[in-house]
């Protein structure tokens, strides 16, 4: 009896206990239904409130530490770099250098420190702070972790007085103008025994806003500078919210819960249509997108490494492949528009270096033409109608990708039935960021899908190209992008790195982009725009980066976050005297278009009742004997 | 199968009985021991799956960055993989010992310290939803099967039926649509809920509501067929027969017999379901973005994070030996039988 | 003595008393409606996926050659609608039912396979070999079997030969269980003490007396667990570890498709459902067919 | 008012067809006892259950049932319940699954006490209820808190009488309250239930197979056969001038020891080899042979035992379950190793190589005590003979090997029952095929394990008869295992007593039963129920 008992009030406990939970879950959701809590943030206790939805995971918000977009992005509101990039030309500009000067060597560095900048605590910033960080880098190897290529280089680093610092290089470096290093307050981590260890919150900063909290997965909590050197935010605070599936932060959006998110796919941003309150951000890009086609990877001193088919050497194939890629199919298909075609290496924002193949160069989407032109290459096709390699082997090529990123799940099957087509066959293999990266940088690929952000200036994307780029001898060291390496084009780079008239410097990148495109060891196949969105009955908006047609999240600054504007709060700053207040002609107001929302409710709800109906009747049905009366 | 008895063993059925309560600590020792030989197992398993991964683990470090041949070399020294395998090993299984699971390559944090980050937040979740589906599927079952045929068992049989047959995810994904604006989608808490303690039960609870529901949904159906079933087996027994003849209600009989019986062989699955339980937390909190060891997992797998994801699978492979080994001593004081074994 | 040459032989014999013994089972199960139902679904099921070939163009699945727009709504031309690239959502159900069902019944068949022999041994041979093989069987029991399943697929090259196996390797255990107590149960029985007594040894009365005993048992479990080798099948899928290429979908992956395509977001209820109720008839169909074969072996389960 | 009484009781099982109960009367007046004797399926037990309404939904009972002249057919379920248990108690068969196992025995018997009676019982009135109950089936206080498990199986049967008395019920149906226990066991036990009823004055009605065990018991003897009640009266007449064949049957079927009309006479309706043939030279010995086993503990399951068969003799060996009879005969036939010592065959020990045993086991072939399992129920008549002729790859044709076995198994002709499974055969049938099976091999000796135990009475005697048939006609030696010293007495030439692994007695037949020397031996006899009522109280011995 006993036994039975406790048994029992196992039981109970039990069901208590789900009825606890269940309760306040009841409660809760008949109290705070999702436009209560619209209304309720706009007027929230503690002020302004942005809350960015963001798909993108903060790795570590330790400066020296943090790698990802996400956990940079953060941190550049955070602490003020010596320069940032303008928001109209993102060209570099003084930040917490107000000005600086460099040697006639090119080897010394002077930076001049804004005597006007405290840290969020009060104490003053200064270019002790700085060489601090510098320094600290230069001596701990932990702490060169996110930023350390910057000085791999330099040979010492002084403050010569609170406001002065100086930086000697080993040898000239043209990155020394727009050094992406957070300056640390010194008397905050001097203290701190480990320097990779999780900072503590809030974090002393000097930025626009500082890091109150940092929810692991879940969401990161900012708060506005008042002591900001620019002048305070608008915003009190913003919380970075944290969704791993993008798709849950466009509900969070439409449902209020949050004020601004990026990126979206197309189809998102097209689903976003039609929402009254919604603005949608379509934001010309500076990234480029390509098919690498693996010319033979090797080394830095020419030793071959990886395992690409050797095939791909032969120019010809490589240009047939490329021939055999539709760049309209792919931005109607995989952009849904919001995205422009394919043309040279530099993408089409950066007008003046972008390029454009004309007249004979043009290789137009063309399957038959690219058949031929593998006929005449020998390249016969055997029995399954696969081509046969100059040794007799299928061609089967492996297709790399970036698992779950939208543009390789997408344009990749694409690719591998244009290659069938002309009688290639393509095995995609998806695979994790950090794979992706490893294996393309040993030229452990075929073909693999890429992609880089070009800066104003092309120098740096136009080195990823040099032979000087290629990896070391180990496979590991530089970040090479196709394995090219080709005489004329490192002579056509050397000319332009020295050629100082524009016209004329424009005129090599342009010849170089053409070389580029006859190699084909790369594929542009589109330059895809940045689609966000943001409430518009909450905010009238933020400053965008190139102002009026660019981003407003991950910009090459924190422009858009320093700027922006609650709703009744007055224009749209603008950091850029060159140009106007207005948001740019890109950012659509969203049509009226009816939402279809409540037809996808009742349509997914009808049918799982359907489905749960039936299938549940037609196994009672099959159980159906005449119930028993025992009792 | 304790009622199986192979042939030396039934010449022995005979002997006196044995007596109570020697042995307990044998037993507990015994099945702690056991307990102990799976976790090596999973340390060894652990070891043998993460380290046959393929791709160099030092170069993922860099994230395809620049580095020296030398910077290199320091790392692979520094996490101890230019060793011996055999001693590779060893330093493992002395840092797990030490509770050491190495540092997240992608993280740069100790694993140990992600994982207790998400820790919590998969045992609230596991634990509300197996209460909640044990609940439901033992009172659920004990209906059906004490009314074999009736409307109740027919249709409740045949919804548990289909809800087991439908994916986690899938289920998961229809709740998110048919429900959009009803109740959060994802994450564990708003980020601008007030810090005291109530408001932030009360979002928890809030947020819970759909990952528990999908939990629950593709779980109790499991509880309420073996309960059902298990019911229906001792529903045979002549003891059931003894209570009635003793006069006892139809529903006495059940409570107080049928059931204590039939629950033997449905707790030993409740624990043993758990690595199922687990894989749903997976699916789950992938979908609801919940901030749990299971979307740590999804992640990690995701990012290619080798130690992370060697951590996750002995931590969770751990969780669920410890369960079950907590179950068999459970098991003990519940069946007197066992007692005696 | 001498015997009629009338007389069937003793090969006929056993035949027709084993042709004797299905058409009981066979009548015994036909009473199960809900059985019946079930084969009835499979039975259409797998023929549409044989027939797929031959009653449609599998050239529809190359995502180059796709008519529809994005996320079309269902028309008459595309009765379930389109994917994101315009791919008739029908026609992948129908070429996913191909991949589903097949990794569900080889890793089934794997699993089941190395189950019936590890729970067969362990029953049969002595306490050494018992025990061995029980402590590896319980340990892969309670091994959460979806991440051993993940870190398996992440070892092994992408694809359907390793969603097989990393199914097969971890979803054993049960079915070794099972037989085993099985096997137990037949051992216990006297006439196998008979066999041994006349003089058979291991192989004699494993295979004449313990295997034909567990077989419809075994058969019961692979049709039950068919369809969770399909479920895992399409959870594995959705977290991205299956058959990445778009020519070879499974149900599994159409659901990712789906999620990642924003199916939800974008109102395309016809990405979404059909995937997933093609799973859950599908399961459902088999648990109706084990569960009504399980009561053909059990009486007990027996209504009534 | 008599206490029971049936009136033209009919049961039947819809998903059956067949009436288990027909037409029955019976009247039960208080403090009377009536035994109701009859085989398996005779609807024996199906009656006792009607009694209380306790059979499954699909029985559906036709006539009346009077209980103190109340209708049990007709009474609202609130009624039944508070007849239940108060007015009539049952103690059911095999105590062994009528306990609940997960309960301590305590509680279940006082169960009963606390719903049934009027005024509350306090818990330590309770307690002492209890333990006066326990007191009273002669069980100390303490096993109520033990589990059913813990319990041997008389303890559990003495749990269930003592739970049946819970509540004072003026009817007690005992429903083979013996049946699965030893001799001894079951002596002690039957006169408790004797003093108990007679003491309480309580009506009782007893079920059982064993007309002995009922003669011994009750005043009043009923006898079913199929559904029906074919006779009834005082006990002494029915079985000492039984009216029914049926009743005949069964009163033969339990021979008296030491009664020299059925010395090596078995019942049986076929005729009996004439002269018992004289024993051959030594076949099989084994001298000082030990098994032990070390579970749990160590049990010496057989201690030091010689013992010889010679060809053409056969040798009873009998004990209670437990004593290691089982084990031995298990260790004869190679199925399980001594730990020392050895067993000879043909003055050779028996090889303990695979190969050898095999050779060995065609010599030496076993008949189990349940045909029903001892036959694979997949496998055709002809399949289960020709098995071992497989195994042995026995030369010549199967087919004639196989009818051979069978003729000589008498089941005639062989060609009708090769097809046959074992489920449509009868229980003597399958004891057949399972001795054809063994004889296919031609063997020397049979070791048959309790080749009776299992079936009906009327079986018996047949199966016993041919034992004796073919040692007369084909010089087969056995060794038969059992418990029951009639059969002993019915066929064997020698008889060896076990006790705790030992042979306490071994010799003649005639010269040990008539004239027992050890203490166990007599206890044995002692406790053999005997067709006359007793008077003595066994339950001291």
């Amino acid at each position: 009896m006993i036994i039975v008992r406790s048994r029992l009030l196992a039981l109970g406990v039990t069901l208590m206990a789900s009825a606890l939970v269940t309760a306040p879950v009841a409660v809760s959701a008949s109290a705070s239904p999702a436009p209560a809590r619209a209304a309720e943030a706009t007027s929230g206790q503690d002020g302004k409130v942005l809350r960015i939805g963001v798909s993108r995971e903060v790795d570590t918000l330790n400066p020296f530490m943090s790698i990802t977009l996400m956990g940079t992005s953060i941190l550049r509101s955070q602490f003020e770099f010596l320069t940032t990039y303008s928001q109209g030309s993102m060209t570099p500009e003084g930040a917490l250098a107000e000005k600086w000067e460099t040697s006639e060597d090119k080897l010394t560095w002077t930076y001049h420190i804004r005597k006007d900048v405290k840290w969020s605590d009060g104490k003053p910033v200064t270019a002790k702070d700085a060489a601090w960080t510098f320094q600290k880098m230069l001596d701990d190897e932990t702490a060169r972790t996110a930023n350390g290529s910057y000085i791999t280089q330099w040979e010492s680093v002084t403050a010569t007085d609170d406001w002065t610092l100086k930086i000697k290089t080993k040898v000239p470096q043209a990155t020394m103008d727009a050094l992406d290093i957070p300056i640390v307050p010194e008397h905050v981590w001097s203290k701190m025994s480990d320097i990779s260890a999780a900072p503590e919150f809030p974090m002393v900063g000097n930025g626009p806003y500082y890091i109150t909290e940092f929810k692991e997965a879940q969401f990161t909590k900012m708060k506005a500078n008042k002591n900001y050197w620019r002048g305070a935010p608008k915003v009190d605070e913003i919380h970075f919210v944290y969704y791993s599936n993008s798709d849950a932060a466009v509900s969070a959006l439409q449902s209020g819960e949050v004020d601004l998110i990026n990126p979206l796919t197309p189809t998102q941003y097209d689903a976003l249509q039609g929402e009254p309150d919604i603005q949608l951000n379509n934001a010309q890009n500076r990234r480029f997108n390509e098919l690498l086609i693996n010319p033979g990877a090797a080394t830095n001193d020419g030793t071959p490494i990886g395992n690409g088919n050797p095939a791909l050497k032969d120019v010809k194939l490589r240009q047939a492949i490329a021939q055999a890629i539709d760049t309209k199919t792919l931005v109607d298909k995989v952009w849904s528009g919001y995205a422009t075609e394919a043309a040279g290496y530099i993408p089409p924002m950066f007008k003046d270096f972008a390029w454009e193949p004309t007249g004979d160069q043009v290789r137009k989407f063309d399957l038959d033409a690219a058949n031929k032109a593998l006929d005449e290459a020998g390249y016969k096709k055997g029995q399954d109608g696969v081509r046969l390699d100059k040794q007799g082997k299928p061609l089967n090529l492996r297709l790399l990708t970036h698992a779950e990123r939208d543009i390789d799940e997408n344009a990749s099957p694409f690719i591998k039935g244009w290659l069938k087509e002309i009688g290639i066959e393509v095995t995609i293999e998806p695979k994790s960021d950090n794979q992706v990266n490893e294996e393309t940088t040993r030229g452990e690929y075929d073909l693999a899908i890429s992609g880089w952000s070009a800066n104003p200036d092309p120098d740096y994307v136009l080195s990823l190209q040099t032979c000087a780029n290629r990896p070391n001898a180990d496979g590991t060291g530089a970040t090479p992008d196709s394995f090219l390496c080709n005489e004329e084009y490192d002579e056509l780079y050397a000319k332009q790195l020295s050629e100082f008239d524009r016209s004329k410097r424009i005129d090599i990148v342009k010849q170089m982009q053409a070389l580029l495109y006859d190699e084909a060891t790369l594929v542009i196949f589109g330059y895809d725009n940045a689609l966000e969105a943001f409430r518009k009955d909450k905010f009238e908006g933020f400053p965008q980066q190139p102002t009026g047609s660019g981003v407003i999240m991950f910009q090459q600054s924190y422009w858009g976050l320093l700027g922006a504007t609650p709703k009744g709060e007055g224009p749209v700053p603008v950091y850029d005297g060159s140009q106007g207040t207005e948001s740019g002609e890109d950012t659509t107001d969203a049509a009226a278009e009816e939402s279809s929302n409540t037809g996808l409710i009742l349509g997914i709800v009808g049918g799982v009742l359907v489905v749960v109906l039936v299938v549940g009747l037609l196994v009672a049905r099959g159980r159906r004997k005449t119930a028993d009366d025992r009792e | 199968m304790s009622d199986i008895l192979t042939p030396t063993e039934e010449a022995l059925a005979e002997a006196p009985p044995p007596t109570r309560g020697g042995g307990a600590l044998r037993y507990v020792l015994t099945k702690i021991g056991g307990g102990l030989v799976s976790f090596a197992l999973v340390i060894v398993l652990g070891f043998l799956l993460f380290r046959a991964l393929p791709g160099d683990v030092v170069a993922t470090m860099f994230r395809g960055r620049p580095a020296t041949p030398e910077m290199i070399a320091n790392l692979k020294h520094q996490y101890g993989l230019d060793l011996p395998l055999w001693q590779q090993f060893v330093n493992y299984v002395g840092d797990l010992l030490r509770g050491d699971l190495g540092d997240s390559y992608v993280y740069r944090v100790p694993v140990w310290q992600k994982i207790e980050e998400r820790f919590w937040p998969t045992v609230l979740l596991v634990g509300v939803s197996t209460l909640i589906s044990v609940a439901l599927g033992l009172w659920m079952g004990t209906r059906s099967g004490w009314r074999r045929g009736s409307r109740f068992d027919r249709i409740s049989t045949g919804v548990a039926l289909a809800l087991w047959s439908t994916p986690t995810f899938w289920l998961g994904m229809l709740l998110l649509a048919a429900t959009t604006g009803l109740f959060p989608t994802a994450g564990i808490v708003y980020s601008d809920t007030p810090p005291d303690f109530f408001s932030q039960a009360l979002d928890i609870a809030h947020h819970m509501v759909l990952p528990t529901i999908t939990m629950v949904a593709v779980t109790y159906a499991q509880y309420q067929l073996v309960m059902r079933s298990s019911l229906i087996e001792e529903m045979g027994a002549d003891y059931l027969t003894t209570a009635r003849a003793k006069g006892l209600r139809d529903d006495e009989v059940r409570r107080k017999h049928a059931v204590p019986n039939a629950l033997l062989p449905t707790v030993t699955l409740v624990f043993l379901h758990l690595g199922f339980v687990i894989a749903g937390a997976i699916s789950v909190e992938t979908v609801f973005s919940w901030p749990g060891l299971g979307r740590l997992t999804y992640d990690a797998l995701r990012v290619g994070d080798l130690p992370l994801l060697q951590g996750t699978f002995v931590v969770l492979a751990g969780a669920v030996i410890v369960m079950n080994v907590f179950a068999d001593l459970l098991y003990r004081v519940l069946d007197p039988r066992v007692r005696a074994a | 003595m001498t015997v009629p040459k009338n007389q069937p032989s003793p090969r006929a014999l056993a035949w027709r008393r084993r042709g004797a013994a299905f058409t009981a089972g066979w009548r015994e199960f036909a009473k199960q409606r809900a059985g019946l139902v079930g084969l009835g679904l499979l039975a259409v099921i797998v023929l549409l996926a044989i027939l797929a070939p031959v009653i449609t163009d599998r050239e529809g699945l190359d995502v180059t050659k796709a008519t529809g727009d994005r996320m079309e709504s269902p028309s008459w031309e595309f009765l379930l609608g389109t994917d994101r690239p315009g791919r008739s959502v029908l026609l992948l159900t129908l070429w996913s039912a191909r991949i589903s069902l097949t990794v569900g019944f080889v890793a089934t068949l794997l699993s089941v396979a190395i189950g019936t022999i590890i729970g067969i041994l362990a029953a049969h041979y002595g306490r050494w070999v018992s025990a061995g093989l029980m402590r590896i069987t319980d340990f892969f029991l309670v091994l959460p079997s979806l991440v051993l399943a993940i870190a398996l697929s992440t070892v092994l090259e992408r694809g359907i030969g390793t969603i097989i196996l990393a199914i097969g390797l971890t979803s054993w255990p049960s079915a070794a269980r099972l037989v085993r107590a099985q096997t137990l149960t037949i051992e216990a029985r006297p006439y196998i003490e008979r066999a041994r007594a006349l003089g058979g040894g291991h192989f004699h009365v494993i295979s004449k007396h313990v295997l034909p005993a567990v077989l419809p048992l075994v058969f019961v479990n692979t049709t039950l667990a068919v369809g969770s080798a399909i479920v895992a099948e399409s959870t594995l899928s959705f977290l991205g570890l299956g058959d990445p290429d778009p020519m070879r979908p499974s149900w599994g992956s159409m659901l990712r498709s789906a999620w990642l395509d924003s199916a939800i977001i974008a109102g395309a209820w016809w990405y979404l459902l059909p995937p997933g109720i093609a799973i859950g008839i599908v399961v459902l169909a088999f648990t109706m067919c084990g569960r009504a074969l399980e009561s053909v072996l059990n009486p007990r389960l027996r209504e009534g | 008012m008599p206490l029971l009484e049936l009136r033209d009781l009919s049961v039947r099982y819809r998903n059956r067809g067949v009436e288990a109960v027909r037409g029955v009367n019976l009247t039960l007046d208080a403090g009377e006892t009536l035994g109701l004797a009859g085989e398996s399926g005779c609807g024996k037990s199906t009656l006792a259950m009607s009694v209380l309404r306790l059979l499954p939904p699909n029985a559906d009972i036709s006539g009346e049932i009077l209980l103190d002249g109340e209708d049990v057919t007709t009474m609202k379920w609130g009624r039944l319940r508070a007849v239940r248990w108060t007015s009539a108690a049952i103690v059911f068969q095999g105590a062994m699954h009528a306990l609940n196992p997960v309960q301590r025995v305590r509680d279940q018997i006082a169960e009963p006490i606390e719903l049934h009676s009027k005024t509350e019982y306090s818990a330590s009135a309770l307690r002492k209820r209890v333990h006066e109950l326990l007191a009273q089936v002669e069980l100390p206080a303490e096993k109520g808190d033990s589990y059913p498990h813990e319990l041997s199986g008389g303890q559990k049967q003495r749990v269930m009488i003592a739970m049946a008395l819970a509540c004072e019920p003026r009817l007690v149906i005992a429903d083979e309250p013996t049946t699965a226990l030893d001799v001894i066991v079951q002596a002690q036990v039957l006169a408790l239930m004797s003093d108990l009823v007679a003491e309480k004055d309580i009506g009782l009605v007893m079920i059982s197979h064993d007309l002995a065990v009922l003669a011994s018991t009750c005043e009043r003897l009923a006898v079913m056969y199929q559904g029906s009640l074919v006779e009834e009266g005082l006990s002494a007449e029915v079985i000492t001038n039984p009216q029914h064949t049926h009743t005949q049957t069964l009163a033969a079927a339990f021979p008296t020891v030491g009664d020299p009309g059925s010395r090596y006479a078995p019942a049986t309706s076929t005729t009996l080899p004439d002269a018992v043939p004289a024993p051959g030279d030594e076949l099989l010995r084994t001298s000082d042979l030990h098994v032990t086993f070390r579970t749990r503990g160590v049990t010496h399951a057989v201690a030091g035992v010689d013992l010889s068969v010679r060809r053409g003799e056969i040798v009873a060996l009998v004990g209670q379950s437990g004593s290691g009879k089982t084990t031995l005969a298990r260790t004869i036939l190679g199925l399980q190793e001594p730990t020392s010592g050895q067993v000879t065959y043909d003055g050779k020990p028996v090889p303990r190589s695979t190969r050898g045993l095999k050779a060995y086991r065609r010599q030496v072939q076993l008949v189990l005590q349940d045909p029903t399992s001892a036959l694979n129920p997949r496998h055709s008549v002809y399949e289960s003979i020709a098995e071992g002729l497989r195994i042995h790859k026995v030369p010549g044709d199967e087919r004639e090997h196989v009818a051979a076995a069978l003729d000589a198994a008498e089941l005639r002709p062989p060609q009708e029952f090769m097809p046959l499974l074992p489920h449509q055969l009868s229980g003597g049938q399958r004891q057949r095929v399972v001795i054809a099976g063994a004889l296919a091999l031609e063997p020397k000796l049979l070791v048959a394990d309790e080749p009776v135990a299992s079936l009906d009475a009327s079986v018996r005697g047949e199966i016993l008869a041919l034992l004796l048939r073919l040692r007369a006609n084909l010089g087969l030696a056995a060794l038969v295992i059992t418990h029951d010293l009639g059969l002993a007495w019915n066929i064997a030439d020698r008889v060896a007593v076990m006790y705790q692994g030992e042979l306490v007695e071994v010799g003649p037949v005639d010269e040990v039963l008539n004239d027992p020397k050890h203490d166990y031996t007599r206890s044995l006899l002692a406790a053999l129920p005997t067709t006359q009522p007793k008077e003595t109280d066994l339950a001291s011995g």
